[in-house]
């Protein structure tokens, strides 16, 4: 039995890579994503707007492995949190500019991917999934219990914003926003250039047939271990940037709540796309942020019957769902058309 | 000793919830590939349920015990035929999602319906007070709730594995396709046994809730622990499920009992190390090679 | 039974090989030997242990017990992708490709296999294309140079078949092992596949399995035919195929009138 | 009992088939050959009613089923042997072969299932898909007999069979023909086909390119052979 | 960023006073404080109004609510949106310690006032004090005294305390057992739980072992009714201990049912039928809402007043103004009896309650729960203001 690729969502319902190769359609792309997040401050209140690009990043450090591993994190919380955590005391006790501790909050979360991500890897499919989140809660109580570091349930409070003696910066979220903005645009290409890349490939390999890619000589594990470090990496770089951006850590950065949130925002842009990541975060941050003034309480019925819909209606994701229209539009020029299935 | 002894019967005792509870989850993973995020607000609709029989029609646990699971299988049907089914083609994933995000709905709508500080429930006078094991001084409640599940786990494991039913099930799972090549009409079985399931759950959520705080919250933490029961049992093994669950209650007891603030990482340290050392659970089939 | 001869070197040595899965033998000491640089053939009836044998000698099983060494090394035990280092391919009894990837990619992907290429997430997937002659040399060869750029999800089976074919070929291997390669088709493909074998088995050793007799009549230096997971008989295919105990276990009267 | 006619198939928008016409009397073995990707597998797959992106008619038992489900054509008699065999891993060998109803009262006992394949007997216990290649097209084969199908779809039964099993699988043919049952069997292995089939279509790039009957197919073979490969 | 221009209200940003409430409507503090919290300062707006009439420094007073669903990261982003954006003078109520910290350091930050009413951490008038946040209602020290004092004073000498562990469980045992030393008593054990926890046997257990009198559960929410229900069936209340309770709400109890909590003890800041006075408050709340209040909304509804009052007094809504009124203020409204606001480390401070539950038998009316044992006054019921650590800095 063979799947098409096109007509119908293989295992997760991501298209062949070939759409991304359009250079020109690249290019503009990048050009409006960049102009997007460097005017963004204009129009969104700058805290929240940086709480954007954060979780963007943080989407598309989760999407590194559910899009082009095929390894669903669910527990991606513990190295978001873990990181933020970390960059939080490093910038509180040693005054250090944050850049310096943010990059800390990242090479820990690199730390603790290690021993987990080797635990974890050993499973795929549904049972990474859970034996992460398991993990990710395991850590969740740790830095619950000890809160002579972490400040237990009350958080840990004024995180300094050091920047190099700048004060704008310093104070002022706005400018906050393009100091801390590179980051994690960095962070971006990164995951850009770790999925096109020669290891990019072999993790879509992976993805698509284990036991093959064992047999062509890919030792499966080490490659899905780095995948697993670089996304923590990358994760602990934006949960750094958030952690400084508001100014304190709280436990909910380790709840597995946060978990399900990064996930649901990989799944509504799309899974396997990057550009999904971010349209996925702006929708969510946004979302929340409107919910909490709107005198609608409970937001977790929209964000439930969201995670619904998307999962029954749109799997592709909104940013999939674009990509996947023009891909059939490509087809549909090069052959004759058939009557729609029945 | 008489200490060890006590500790034992309670973990046994708490062991009861995950192992039903457990039960079910693995039933509707091994017949529809689905892991159930949706479990653990499953098995607090159950509780809410027999709070809200005992408050509005004055049903006692003993009617909840039969009223709810009916129910609860209703509900379950409910969700299949409306949400699950379209995606039982697909990577399980989808569905572990799809239950997700309709674990938020329900403990949410539960919320606003009944409030967040939790429901009353009252325990029938014949399953009141103590009694005494040889030393061992057990609420005869928990008792009850032990020898309850033990025997429904028994009967649920039969019926999976002797008869007919468990076996097109399975079928209808793997291949759904072939399966209706083969002259078997899928979709009137995946659903029931899908309801099935969830009615397990409701029904560990009925035996909790005299015993435990009836939030809608109440499920959240017992789904993650419960993930944890079928890593070690070893996903899909109903057998795995169900021992593992005891299992798990022990290890929690005891953990308590002796390094207390550790109890529920305790927990996640023995699945860490069931999949070191056995990465297909206790009971669980290797998974394929080639 | 062995005949072990002095000059030839031996590319696959097995000591009392055996798989037990749940008490039922499906390898049962089994003693192989395949010269370096011959074509060898394992035939034998359905359930005979050639997939299990074949799945031994790459890692995908571990042995029950024995011993296996490969190119004189001991391999015994070790995962796929180690036995794959040393210069052993497989291809699948049951066609296994990665559903989204393009026959070009999948040539692609095996050719880094063996490198360690494949770690660098700092560099330009465009490196993966750099061999381009080489990934249109291997896909002319099996015929789907002409379907190179469309996802193998859409291919039919043969041609899947060919490109497993294409994969084991790309990891230049010493040691081939073939798993049915031409099940499933069509005669004039079976032909053509018959000449490819016979011109990559140059300088190589393959060890094939397959059903269709012409194949291993025209490829085989020295065939093994495996009954119950032990080794029934051995030799060159015309004496082989004149065995009693082979005909009447495996050949069949009909087929050999 | 089975009759096709001007039947298209479309893979999204490919075209698989082209306006296929094909007829299945009772009691007769009808071969289908031609190389891979030519469709032959679709065609099966439309019969049985798992293709669904279709055109034209199919016929069987007097009745048209072009838009009946799946699993009603199989209890009206259809059965199928799927070319990559579809054993269920998670039941055993035994439980494969008791799942499928019984449609007619030629189905086959398990007693006569176990005589015709020692094999099975054997490993009845053992996970399905723990039985060697052609251990499980045995199976398949089995499967199918037992539901006492009175149309036959074996898409490519020989493959992977020792050539004593391959004889076998022909006398099984033979029988379940004169027991009155129809037979469309997929073939690439031509001399094969030529033993147990009556008639032939030649299949070519999705078109039924020539019938023949089995005289004329044995006497053309050298030919053919040739053909298949063009 | 920066608040609006100064507008035509003259010493009145944006020509308006703007009261915001911060608080969660959705999750778990919904029912204690939630929506209510907000019709309560609306109502004390009403008041103020009415009270003063023309006399009102200011004509225009907004009250806004937002939802932070219990996410510390939504409130402090939130806090500073309100305070620089939409002209808050004022943010109120804030439960969940890590989100009220978040929120006094929004405070401190942008010169306006916070003043917590839901939040039990010390820290917000300790360590973590700023000149702009004061904590209204209560805090664990308080809680936790009140008990442990009161109930070893009237005889129950021997305690085992159970209680979760993370930093408010701890700091509520390491407070109660030292309560329950100064007052005479011993403390047989602290057990330490995880949190959250559903199966309370095996600690319990522990606890019986060695015959208490009393033991002690600093445990809250759903945790504590795991608790209550489990102890209600272990048999231990039958042996004569007793349960007290180190933080509980009337909603807890109004859940789970009197006779479940019957007899259990515990620190109350108020109650709404404990006099006349806040009897005919809880009326009009019942009227408004449907429900009777908890602490922390009778709690919210002074704060609002007593704000309102001090920007009368200074004629502005200038913080450091409005501060100056405020700090060392003697209160005494519905919801403060011999309240002060205490100078030194802006902790509101006044009366407190040790209540116990009545029995079923007992209740007389809807939400009828609790019965005052005992009053503990002000000065004694919160630690003293050097203790605190707090420098305003
Ligand atoms: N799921 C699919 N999506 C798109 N195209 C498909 C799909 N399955 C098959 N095809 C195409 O349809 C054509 C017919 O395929 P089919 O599998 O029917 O051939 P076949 O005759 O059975 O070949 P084989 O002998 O290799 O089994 C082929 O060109 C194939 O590429
Ligand atoms: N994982 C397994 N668990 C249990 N039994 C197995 C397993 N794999 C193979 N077997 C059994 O081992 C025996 C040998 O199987 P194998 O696949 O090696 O046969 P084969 O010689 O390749 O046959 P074929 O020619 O039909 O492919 C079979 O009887 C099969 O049922
Ligand atoms: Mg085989
Ligand atoms: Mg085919």
């Amino acid at each position: 039995m063979t799947q098409s690729a096109v007509t119908e969502a293989p295992v997760t319902g991501v298209d062949p890579p070939a759409v991304g190769r359009d250079l020109r359609r690249r290019w503009i792309l990048l050009a409006v994503g960049l102009t997007a997040a460097l005017v963004l401050p204009w129009f969104i209140y700058p805290p929240v707007a940086m709480d954007i690009v954060a979780m963007a990043l943080f989407a598309i450090a989760l999407d590194i492995l559910l899009g082009y591993t095929g390894l669903l994190s669910f527990g991606h919380a513990a190295f978001w949190g873990s990181s933020a955590y970390v960059t939080g005391l490093i910038a509180t006790h040693y005054g250090v500019p944050f850049p310096v501790a943010v990059i800390g909050g990242a090479v820990f979360a690199m730390i603790l991917a290690v021993p987990l991500g080797y635990l974890s890897v050993r499973r795929s499919g549904i049972y990474f999934a859970m034996v992460t989140l398991a993990f990710a809660q395991m850590v969740y109580f740790i830095g619950y219990q000890w809160s002579d570091l972490t400040g237990g349930e009350n958080g840990l409070q004024g995180v300094p914003r050091s920047f190099f003696g700048i004060d704008l910066v310093e104070t002022d979220s706005f400018y906050f926003y393009y100091a801390a903005l590179p980051i994690l645009l960095l962070g971006m290409w990164a995951a850009w250039r770790i999925v096109h890349s020669p290891f990019g490939r072999v993790l879509m390999s992976i993805r698509d047939n284990t036991p093959r890619a064992r047999a062509l000589g890919y030792e499966v594990e080490k490659y899905k271990l780095i995948a697993f470090v670089l996304s923590a990496g990358l994760t602990g770089l934006a949960g750094g940037v958030f952690a400084i951006n508001h100014g304190f850590v709280a436990l909910t950065e380790l709840h597995w709540s946060t978990s399900g949130e990064v996930v649901l925002m990989a799944v509504l842009g799309g899974i396997g796309t990057l550009w999904g990541g971010v349209l996925g975060a702006f929708l969510a941050v946004m979302l929340a942020d409107y919910l909490a003034s709107s005198g609608f309480h409970g937001i977790d019925l929209v964000t439930g019957t969201v995670f619904i819909l998307v999962v029954l209606l749109f799997r592709r994701g909104l940013w999939g769902t674009v990509r996947h229209r023009w891909l059939v539009r490509q087809q549909r020029r090069t052959a004759a058309a058939g009557p729609a299935e029945r | 000793m008489s200490a060890v002894l006590q500790y034992a019967v309670q973990g046994l005792a708490a062991g009861s919830f995950y192992a039903l509870a457990a039960l079910g989850l693995a039933i509707i993973f091994g017949v529809l590939g689905v892991v159930n995020f949706a479990h653990g607000a499953f098995y607090m609709l159950g509780a809410v349920g027999a709070a809200v029989l005992l408050d509005t029609l004055g049903l006692s646990l003993w009617w909840a015990l039969l009223a709810v699971p009916v129910l609860m299988f209703g509900f379950g049907v409910v969700v299949e035929r409306l949400l699950v089914q379209w995606l039982l083609r697909l990577d399980p994933l989808y569905n572990f999602l799809l239950t997700f995000g309709l674990t938020l709905v329900l403990v949410e709508l539960v919320k606003q319906k009944y409030g967040v500080s939790g429901l009353p429930y009252r325990l029938p006078g014949a399953l009141q007070g103590r009694v005494d094991l040889g030393g061992v001084v057990l609420p005869r409640y928990q008792l009850f709730v032990l020898l309850a599940s033990v025997a429904i786990c028994v009967l649920v494991w039969l019926v999976m594995t002797r008869s007919r039913v468990g076996m097109i099930v399975r079928a209808a799972t793997e291949k759904p396709e072939l399966a209706r090549a083969l002259g078997i009409n899928v979709g009137r079985w995946v659903t029931p046994v899908f309801g099935f399931g969830v009615a397990l759950a409701g029904l560990a959520g009925v035996l909790a809730a005299p015993f435990r705080a009836i939030t809608a919250d109440m499920g959240n933490n017992f789904a993650i622990i419960l993930f944890a029961v079928v890593v070690i049992g070893g996903l899909g093994s109903i057998v795995g499920a169900v021992i593992a669950g005891f299992l798990v209650g022990l290890v929690e007891a005891f953990g308590q009992a002796y390094a207390p603030t550790f109890a529920q990482i305790l927990i996640f340290v023995l699945m860490a190390l069931i999949i070191l050392v056995r990465p297909a659970g206790l009971f669980g089939r290797k998974e394929a090679t080639a | 039974m062995l005949a072990v001869t002095a000059d030839a070197r031996v590319a696959v040595r097995t000591r009392a090989l055996t798989k037990v899965f749940r008490g039922f033998r499906a390898v049962d000491a089994v003693d192989l030997e395949v010269r370096e640089g011959s074509v060898h053939a394992l035939v034998g009836p359905n359930g005979a242990g050639k997939t299990t044998l074949f799945n031994l000698l790459t890692g995908f099983l571990t042995p029950t017990s024995g011993t296996i060494l490969v190119f004189d090394e001991d391999v015994t035990g070790q995962p796929p992708e180690r036995v794959a280092r040393r210069g052993v391919a497989r291809s699948f009894q049951i066609t296994s490709l990665f559903e989204t990837l393009t026959s070009r990619e999948h040539v692609e992907l095996a050719l880094q296999g063996l490198t360690s290429q494949g770690f660098r997430f700092w560099r330009s997937e465009k490196l993966l294309g750099r061999d381009r002659a080489r990934v249109e040399d291997l896909l002319e060869q099996v015929g789907l140079l002409r379907l190179a750029d469309k996802p193998v999800g859409l291919l039919a089976y043969g041609q899947k078949r060919a490109l497993e074919l294409s994969l084991v070929l790309a990891l230049e291997p010493r040691l081939m092992l073939l798993d049915e390669p031409t099940a499933g088709m069509g005669i004039e493909d079976v032909d053509r596949t018959i000449e490819l074998i016979r011109r990559i088995a140059a300088g190589r050793t393959v060890v094939l399995v397959d059903h269709n007799m012409r194949v291993v009549g025209s490829l085989a230096d020295r065939v093994t035919v495996l009954q119950q997971g032990r080794i029934l008989a051995e030799g060159p295919y015309d004496e082989v195929r004149n065995d009693e105990r082979v005909i009447t276990a495996y050949l069949g009267e009909a087929d050999h009138a | 009992m089975l009759e096709v006619t001007g039947l298209e198939a479309w893979y999204g928008q490919a075209q698989a088939l082209h306006g296929v016409s094909v007829r299945v009397g009772e009691g007769e073995v009808v071969s289908l050959a031609g190389r891979n990707g030519a469709g032959k597998t679709t065609l099966v797959r439309c019969l049985i009613g798992l293709h669904r992106q279709v055109r034209g008619t199919v016929r069987f038992l007097d009745r048209d089923v072009t838009r009946t489900p799946a699993h009603q054509r199989a209890r009206a008699g259809m059965g199928w042997v799927q070319d990559d065999r579809g054993i269920y891993a998670s039941l055993t060998v035994e439980e494969n072969l008791l799942l499928p109803p019984r449609v007619s009262d030629r189905a086959w006992t398990m007693e006569r299932v176990y005589e015709a394949f020692p094999v099975l007997a054997i490993r009845r216990r053992a996970p399905g898909t723990t039985l060697s290649g052609g251990e499980q097209q045995m199976l398949a084969i089995a499967r199918a007999l037992r539901t006492g199908a009175r149309l036959l779809l074996m898409d490519e039964p020989s493959e992977g069979l020792a050539p004593v099993v391959v004889a076998r699988i022909g006398e099984i043919i033979r029988e379940v023909k004169a027991a009155g049952a129809g037979v469309l069997l997929i073939e690439q292995n031509v001399k094969f086909a030529a033993t147990v089939a009556d008639r032939h279509y030649l299949l070519s790039q999705g078109r039924i390119v020539e019938t023949l009957d089995n005289s004329e197919f044995r006497r053309r073979e050298g030919e053919l052979l040739k053909h298949l490969g063009i | 960023g920066g608040g609006g221009p100064g507008g035509s209200g003259g010493d009145f940003s944006g020509g308006k006073l703007v009261l915001a409430v911060l608080n969660d409507q959705s999750g778990v503090y919904k029912d204690a404080s939630g929506p209510n919290s907000v019709k309560a300062v609306k109502m004390a707006v009403a008041d103020f109004q009415k009270k003063y009439g023309d006399k009102a420094v200011v004509d225009k007073i907004e009250v806004t609510s937002t939802d932070h669903q219990n996410k510390p990261d939504i409130a402090n982003t939130k806090a500073s949106e309100l305070y620089e954006r939409r002209g808050a003078d004022v943010i109120l109520d804030v439960p969940t310690s890590s989100a009220a910290l978040a929120v006094a350091n929004q405070a401190k930050k942008n010169k306006k006032l916070f003043l917590d009413v839901s939040a039990a951490t010390t820290a917000l008038t300790g360590a973590q004090c700023n000149k702009y946040t004061f904590q209204w209602a209560y805090n664990t020290y308080m809680l936790a005294n009140g008990t442990g004092t009161t109930v070893t004073e009237k005889g129950g000498k021997k305690w085992n305390i159970i209680y979760p562990d993370y930093e408010f469980g701890q700091n509520m045992s390491k407070s109660f057992s030292d309560a329950v030393t100064k007052a005479g008593g011993t403390v047989q054990g602290t057990i330490p739980t995880p949190f959250p926890n559903e199966n309370f046997a095996t600690f319990l257990t522990k606890a019986g072992s060695t015959d208490p009198d009393v033991i002690g559960t600093m445990q809250a929410g759903g945790d504590l009714i795991n608790l209550v229900k489990q102890f209600n069936e272990s048999g231990l209340k039958e042996k004569g201990i007793e349960l007290a309770v180190g933080l509980m709400l009337i909603t807890d109890i109004h859940s789970l049912g009197v006779d479940q909590f019957a007899d259990t003890m515990f620190t109350d800041a108020w109650y709404w039928n404990m006099d006349p006075e806040a009897r005919a408050w809880a009326d009009r709340f019942l009227a408004e809402t449907g429900t009777r209040p908890t602490f922390e909304h009778a709690g919210n509804y002074s704060a609002a007043l007593q704000y309102l009052e001090a920007v009368q007094e200074a004629g502005t809504d200038d913080a450091d103004a409005v501060v100056a009124k405020l700090e060392g203020k003697k209160i005494n409204d519905v919801f403060l009896r011999n309240g002060e606001v205490r100078a030194k480390d802006h902790s509101v401070v006044h009366d407190a309650y040790l209540v116990r539950v009545k029995k079923p038998s007992e209740v007389k009316e809807d939400w009828d729960y609790e019965e005052i044992v005992a009053t503990i006054p002000a000065a004694k019921a919160f630690a003293p203001a050097e203790a605190s650590g707090c420098t305003l800095s």
